[in-house]
């Protein structure tokens, strides 16, 4: 694809672009080119400067210096409609819809189809607009608010929405970040087609099966700099060729797979018939029912599942988070009834949410609050004033633990890229020792090589004795940790098996498991 | 995952949105029956008409407050700013006479009800414009430019007045405070033909489309590629606009334009966009619950002074039913949702 | 000689009666040859006795003040006379304080009984009445409420009040009661307002009503009110003769702080009166209408 | 990358720190310069100390504002809970005799100041309980709840005095609003000790953490185990106390508990706040900030009148600086971020 479309001109050429944030340079003297009918995949790790160079791309913000050309002309946006204009289209990292509004209008934001009179068409604009989120396999009503959708129908209507504008370049920013198996497949297949359309797509992941698999040239990124392209010669661009370009250096084993242990330990937690309500704030949430589930001490249990299928609410339910209808929770054998995080927290249970920034991070605050906000308690004295030594220790000392790359504890928090975020939160909740720690989707958004850094963090955790609940949209990721996997569907169980037997195949069989009945109703 | 969302989102979300405009709305009706049956002639057409006339000025402000809140902004300055405008019509209206506090009732020497009328909603609009320019591209947050207009307007309105009112407007003006159309006072019909015109803009145009999705997230609606400091713009100059047009209606009402006019009013116009059931974070809400929430207010207030229920008293019961109108209104969302 | 400095201070110059009480004290300060300071209160205890502090750090010679309360205010004067500033009061006293130079005024309470006395002189055979009073917890709408009582409350049973509400001192407040009040309980004889503008607005509900007869009482004198009783819309309302308060007191500081004249009476008392349709030529601002 | 980030961060970030609380106090150097020169004897320690003698009402209440707009609340309701605490004070500290609008300067029959000091205090916690309580439970919106608040405990005021003032303390109470210590006034002696414990608390406890986290993020600090809810009330309470607090050293200041006290404080203690850099969307914000807030208002207020402006000029120049100021704070963060 690439051969033939180097005859023609190309549609993108960016030469020596470069990007200063009050003395951080997020891109230094960046070119690449693109041409119609290609995907080209743009990989590094975090904070290697890939969404800064999109953003440039789509008129959110101008370059320090250096030149853009799209078309065989000048090109510098100076605004996103004006990107638009030109026929460039971007998704997001951070989901740019607006929750309070429909999905129809997401999909039609200042282009409404009119009617008589000029004014907006309720029924046309809804119409089109089931037309447009069947194409990614949505098939929720229009009418419904965005904010009653999980964050994987978000990504869809997204995607749906990018695609349902006219454009000559896509720019996806983390598109599958949020998507399963199934759903990443079905979008792969539309930018297959949209490659033989001639549209050229710039595609961002951190999931480099999927890069390696759909792109036809990669261009990496490294601290800012182009650390090289790579061309698809026939066959996809193998992974370990991509790592070594990433990180600098020849790529050992990332994915290293823990040798299995045999976990003997005690049950530490145990559920039993787990039920829970509708939330009537969140009428779309998945409603558990008679969940049964054992945790034991040491091990790392896997939870595999579809968007939707319950894991996250599963995780919420234990926490106390969420009422719980039915069902019984034991701690070491004792029945527990959280009723806020807060109980749970007490018990020894932690939770690493799915949603970071909604609700993990306080972005305006430093490291240093962010850290130890769950143990305010133990960083304070009996008058209630914190012991900001030894908060400052212990924080000095998960920083090496967890190879935490940060300027200072002062510095806030949201100036970190998110696997340094994400860290953060881990050592959060390492800080209160708790007994159960529940970790939802851990590694979304994070790089391969701090991914790793995760998994060898829980995989040390599961040794010195924690019960972890892993919940990951990832299957290899399920796969790489996992002691023990159970799969979910629909709110409920539909299968275990030990992490030495599974396979991806085995999995996605119990996850999709009635399916079929499904279809038949 | 599709069939389970589906289901749940087409049934659940549109009896919440019935219900959502029948909170207040049921408050309202329990309101009127109370009064109703405390003294039967509170449903009386001329009481009744009083209430709308009444809630005429207040209402139209909370017409333009609803697209400012609905950006998630907020404009604490409209009382002042009322008074500025209709100072500027009294000013238009008598001509050279204005300045020197003159009291002759028939305004020769003036530029007529046009001139005043265009004069009041222009020198509003304008005033919200440069507001909003503040807000936009100075980057001060709503409530403190507001506030800062606030203190200015009504220093601006004492200047141009020295503190005194200026009274006296020819019949033509007056009509418009105090006339009627068959037996329905002319504020009462600006303020319903305003409340449709609103609505239909809010709700059928991409401009009303655009200043929801502003309010209910501002940084996607730029990614999205509208114009968002234009939009926040324009709701400050149309809740000026409005300002300017109750400006006039209050002084041809009144027959005069007085220095002190609107003090306080920005909270009134506010509790009823709120009452309303529109979200002080942006993106929810509208026309239809702002009236109703005007209309509560405006009957709260009557009813009491009908019944002669002291001052103070007043204060006491408006200030708690408030609360529980939001409150019931909360409620009933959380039910419905069930 | 430097030039003297007084400070003029008034309640609140959001209303017009204090406007023209500040104007007055401007002109005869011009007409004396001194320099003044001028303050407003802003309906604000605070804000007025801040306004005190900082003349006396500008070491003002006199001051003139309508204080905006009897009590709120007798701190600040107390230091000022403590400082050896005259201190004279216009047309509202201060509570408690010695030393006081002299009090120029015209009691609202005394005000208040003569617009009830003007009305029971009408109807002599008693009357229903609407009363419209001011701003809850504001010294003047206390002290007017007071006087009307004071008249009223002893014939209770041919006078009595009907329909009884705030309207804040504000015309568009006064207009909605009153129309709440004529739908509750029909047309009355008359109307006793605590200001002219409230007033104002109750004439403007009856004359929507085409209720032409009902006597209305305003307070203040205010231009605008005059050309109403010289019309005909107004019954009456209370001259208190603010101007010449203001004049006689700024003279009585000015020749105090010049050369230590003592006034010739600490206590000028103008006894506030009733402007009507025949006697409008009492009025101290008829000039100023038209 | 991240060698980058660590020097700029470092850098960047302390100078950003430190220039934040800056703009507002450059703001404040630069009027009092111009006040000065003006007027020499604008500072004279006498007129300083008067300065500081009349925020301190306002910047007590703004003290409690700071830990509600820190949690991304607000409370509208503070001008008339004053009012409210400061008749309660009154009438405690008159005993029997407060029903009967006293005016005896001797309170002989009361139960003294530190009664009176106390039951302001409780009741303006207990009130701002009560609302805390209304907001977390009743899920209504602090704007809306505390707006109620504003006209219910004006009213409550109003019946508990009658309409009157309540007048004539004791020595021993007036003490608190017009003693000295040395040449500083007992006012601003408490409000700068009040002000240095809400520093200590909001910096150095883990209570102030959470004021912070439940601020910055209601969802994440709940997830991590904070008690949303309490927390969210104590800041009510809070704010109430230093209501009661600044109502019981304005009594005493005025010799007398007016039932029309505090009306618009709300606005001048939120403009102190914001001015002083504490975010309306929570989670950022100080102590420090709030005092050259309070401070900047107060020294504008004096220096104009100082300077004889006119009444109504005062007002247009105080408006346009509120907008100026937060204008240029933002402005110097945003060259500072460059
Ligand atoms: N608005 C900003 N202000 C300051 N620094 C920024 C800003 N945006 C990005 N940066 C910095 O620029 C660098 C590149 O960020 P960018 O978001 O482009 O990384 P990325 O490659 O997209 O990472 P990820 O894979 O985590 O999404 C990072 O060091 C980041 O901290
Ligand atoms: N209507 C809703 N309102 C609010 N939150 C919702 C709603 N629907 C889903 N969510 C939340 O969105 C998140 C993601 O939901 P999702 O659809 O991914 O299901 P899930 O059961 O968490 O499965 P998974 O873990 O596979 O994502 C969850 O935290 C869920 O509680
Ligand atoms: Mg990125
Ligand atoms: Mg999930």
């Amino acid at each position: 694809m690439a051969e033939a479309a180097a005859s023609s001109p190309p549609l993108l050429v960016v030469e020596g672009v470069t990007k200063h944030f009050s003395g951080v340079t997020a891109l230094s003297d960046v070119s690449l080119e693109v041409w119609p009918g290609e995907i080209l995949g743009l990989l590094g790790e975090n904070g290697a400067g890939k969404s800064t160079l999109l953003k440039i791309l789509s008129g959110v913000m101008p370059p320090s210096s250096g030149r853009i050309v799209f078309d065989g002309a000048d090109y510098a946006p100076s605004s996103p409609q004006d990107a638009k204009r030109h026929g460039i289209v971007t998704i997001y990292q951070e989901l740019s819809l607006i929750p309070t509004l429909a999905v129809a209008e997401n999909i039609f934001i200042g282009r409404a189809p009119l009617g008589p009179l000029g004014l907006v068409s309720w029924r046309k604009m809804e119409d089109a607009s089931r037309a447009i989120i069947a194409r990614v396999g949505l098939a929720i009503d229009p009418s419904t608010p965005v904010s009653s959708l999980s964050v994987a129908e978000q990504q869809l209507v997204e995607i749906a929405r990018a695609l349902s504008l006219k454009s000559r370049l896509i720019i996806m920013d983390e598109p599958t970040s949020a998507l399963t198996e199934t759903e990443v497949q079905k979008l792969m297949s539309i930018m297959d087609r949209l490659r033989q359309d001639g549209v050229a797509i710039m595609f961002v992941t951190h999931r480099l099966e999927e890069a390696s698999a759909i792109c036809d040239r990669m261009t990496v990124l490294r601290d800012g700099r182009l650390a090289g392209h790579l061309d698809r010669d026939g066959q996809p661009i193998k992974i370990p060729k991509i790592i070594e370009k990433m990180v600098g250096r020849a790529a050992s084993e990332l994915y290293a797979r823990p040798t299995q242990r045999d976990v003997a330990g005690a049950v530490r937690l145990s559920v039993r018939g787990l039920r829970t309500v509708r939330d009537p704030l969140a009428p779309h949430a998945i409603v558990l029912e008679g969940v049964d589930l054992d945790l034991k001490a040491g091990e790392i249990l896997g939870v595999a599942g579809l968007v939707g299928s319950g894991r996250t609410e599963l995780a919420r339910a234990i926490f106390g988070a969420d009422r719980i209808a039915a069902g019984t929770i034991a701690l070491d054998g004792q029945p527990i009834a959280p009723a806020s995080p807060a109980d749970a927290i007490k018990l020894g249970i932690g939770l690493v949410p799915e949603d970071r920034k909604h609700q993990a991070i306080f972005a305006a605050l430093g490291i240093l609050n962010n850290f130890s906000i769950a143990s305010l308690g133990r960083y304070s004295n009996g008058a209630g004033f914190m012991a900001e030594r030894r908060e400052r220790e212990a924080l000095a000392g998960y920083r090496k633990a967890l190879s935490i790359r940060m300027a200072s504890p002062e510095q806030a928090i949201e100036g970190l890229s998110g696997g340094n975020q994400q860290k953060v939160i881990l050592a959060r909740w390492l800080a209160r020792d708790p007994k159960v720690l529940i970790v939802d989707e851990p590694t979304r958004g994070v790089d391969v090589g701090a991914k790793a850094e995760v998994h060898q963090i829980l995989v040390q955790l599961a040794a010195r004795g924690i019960a972890i609940m892993m919940i990951s949209s990832e299957l290899p990721e399920v796969l790489a940790v996992s002691d023990r996997i159970v799969t979910m569907r629909r709110g409920r169980i539909t299968g275990e098996m030990p992490g030495v037997e599974a396979t991806e195949e085995k999995l996605m069989e119990l996850m999709a498991l009635d399916r079929k009945q499904e279809a038949t109703q | 995952m599709t069939s389970t969302t589906e289901q749940t989102g087409r049934s659940g979300i549109n009896v919440a949105r019935l219900l959502m405009s029948f909170g207040p709305l049921m408050f309202l009706a329990v309101l009127i029956i109370i009064f109703t049956v405390l003294k039967p002639s509170f449903i009386d057409p001329i009481n009744l008409f009083n209430i709308l006339r009444q809630i005429s000025i207040t209402g139209l402000i909370a017409l333009g407050m609803t697209f400012v809140i609905l950006t998630a902004g907020i404009d604490l300055s409209v009382g002042s700013l009322l008074a500025f405008c209709g100072m500027v019509a009294a000013v238009v209206a008598k001509g050279g006479a204005a300045n020197t506090l003159s009291l002759s009732t028939s305004g020769t020497q003036g530029y007529g009800w046009f001139a005043a009328l265009l004069a009041a909603v222009i020198v509003g609009a304008l005033a919200g414009g440069m507001q909003g320019f503040a807000i936009t591209r100075l980057k001060v947050p709503p409530f403190v430019v507001t506030l800062g207009g606030l203190t200015v307007f009504r220093g601006l309105t004492l200047t141009i007045s020295n503190g005194g009112p200026i009274s006296g407007f020819d019949a033509s003006m007056r009509w418009f405070g105090t006339g009627l159309i068959g037996p329905v006072p002319v504020p009462a019909i600006i303020f319903a033909v305003a409340a449709i015109l609103c609505h239909i803009v809010l709700r059928y145009t991409r401009y009303g489309r655009a200043v929801y999705a502003v309010g209910g997230n501002a940084e996607a609606a730029r990614l999205s590629g509208l114009r968002v400091d234009r939009i926040l713009i324009s709701v400050y100059v149309i809740v000026g606009f409005f300002a300017g047009l109750a400006a006039f209606v209050l002084s041809a009402r009144l027959n005069s334009s007085e220095a002190v006019a609107g003090i306080g009013y920005e909270l009134t116009v506010i509790s009823a966009v709120v009452i309303g059931g529109t979200s002080l974070f942006g993106g929810i809400g509208s026309v239809g619950g702002t009236v109703v929430g005007a209309a509560l207010i405006g009957v709260l207030q009557n009813g009491l002074q009908f019944n002669n229920v002291s001052s103070y008293t007043q204060s006491i019961v408006i200030g708690l039913i408030l609360i529980l109108a939001v409150a019931f209104d909360r409620w009933l969302k959380s039910r419905v949702r069930r | 000689a430097d030039k003297l400095t007084i400070l003029g201070s008034v309640p609140n110059l959001g209303f017009p009666f204090f406007v023209h009480m500040l104007n007055e004290i401007k002109a005869e300060a011009q007409a004396q040859g001194v320099n003044l300071t001028e303050s407003d209160g802003q309906n604000s205890a605070p804000k007025q006795t801040a306004d005190i502090e900082a003349a006396l750090v500008q070491k003002v010679n006199a001051i003139v003040i309508s204080p905006l309360d009897v009590n709120a205010l007798a701190p600040a004067i107390e230091e000022a006379v403590k400082a050896g500033v005259p201190v004279v009061t216009i047309d509202r006293r201060v509570d408690g304080v010695e030393g006081i130079l002299a009090h120029v005024g015209a009691d609202n309470v005394k005000g208040g009984e003569a617009e009830a006395q003007a009305m029971v002189a009408a109807f002599p055979n008693g009357a229903k009445l609407f009363h419209l009073q001011g701003q809850p917890g504001a010294g003047p709408a206390i002290d007017r409420n007071k006087g009307v009582h004071n008249v009223l409350d002893p014939l209770k049973d041919k006078y009595q009040i009907i329909f009884e509400q705030t309207a804040n001192f504000a015309r568009a407040e006064a207009l909605s009661v009153t129309e709440a009040g004529l739908a509750a309980n029909g047309k009355p004889d008359a109307i006793i307002c605590a200001n002219d503008d409230m007033a104002l607005g109750a004439l403007e509900a009856c004359a929507a009503r085409n209720f032409n007869d009902v006597k209305i009482y305003g307070f203040d004198a205010l231009p605008e009110a005059l050309v109403a009783v010289r019309d005909g819309k107004l019954a009456g309302t209370v001259e208190q003769f603010p101007g010449q308060q203001s004049r006689t007191a700024v003279q009585i500081a000015v020749a105090f702080a010049r050369d230590k004249t003592e006034p010739k009476e600490k206590l000028v008392l103008l006894t506030p009166i009733v402007i009507g349709k025949d006697n409008l030529d009492k009025a101290e601002r008829l000039n100023e209408t038209k």
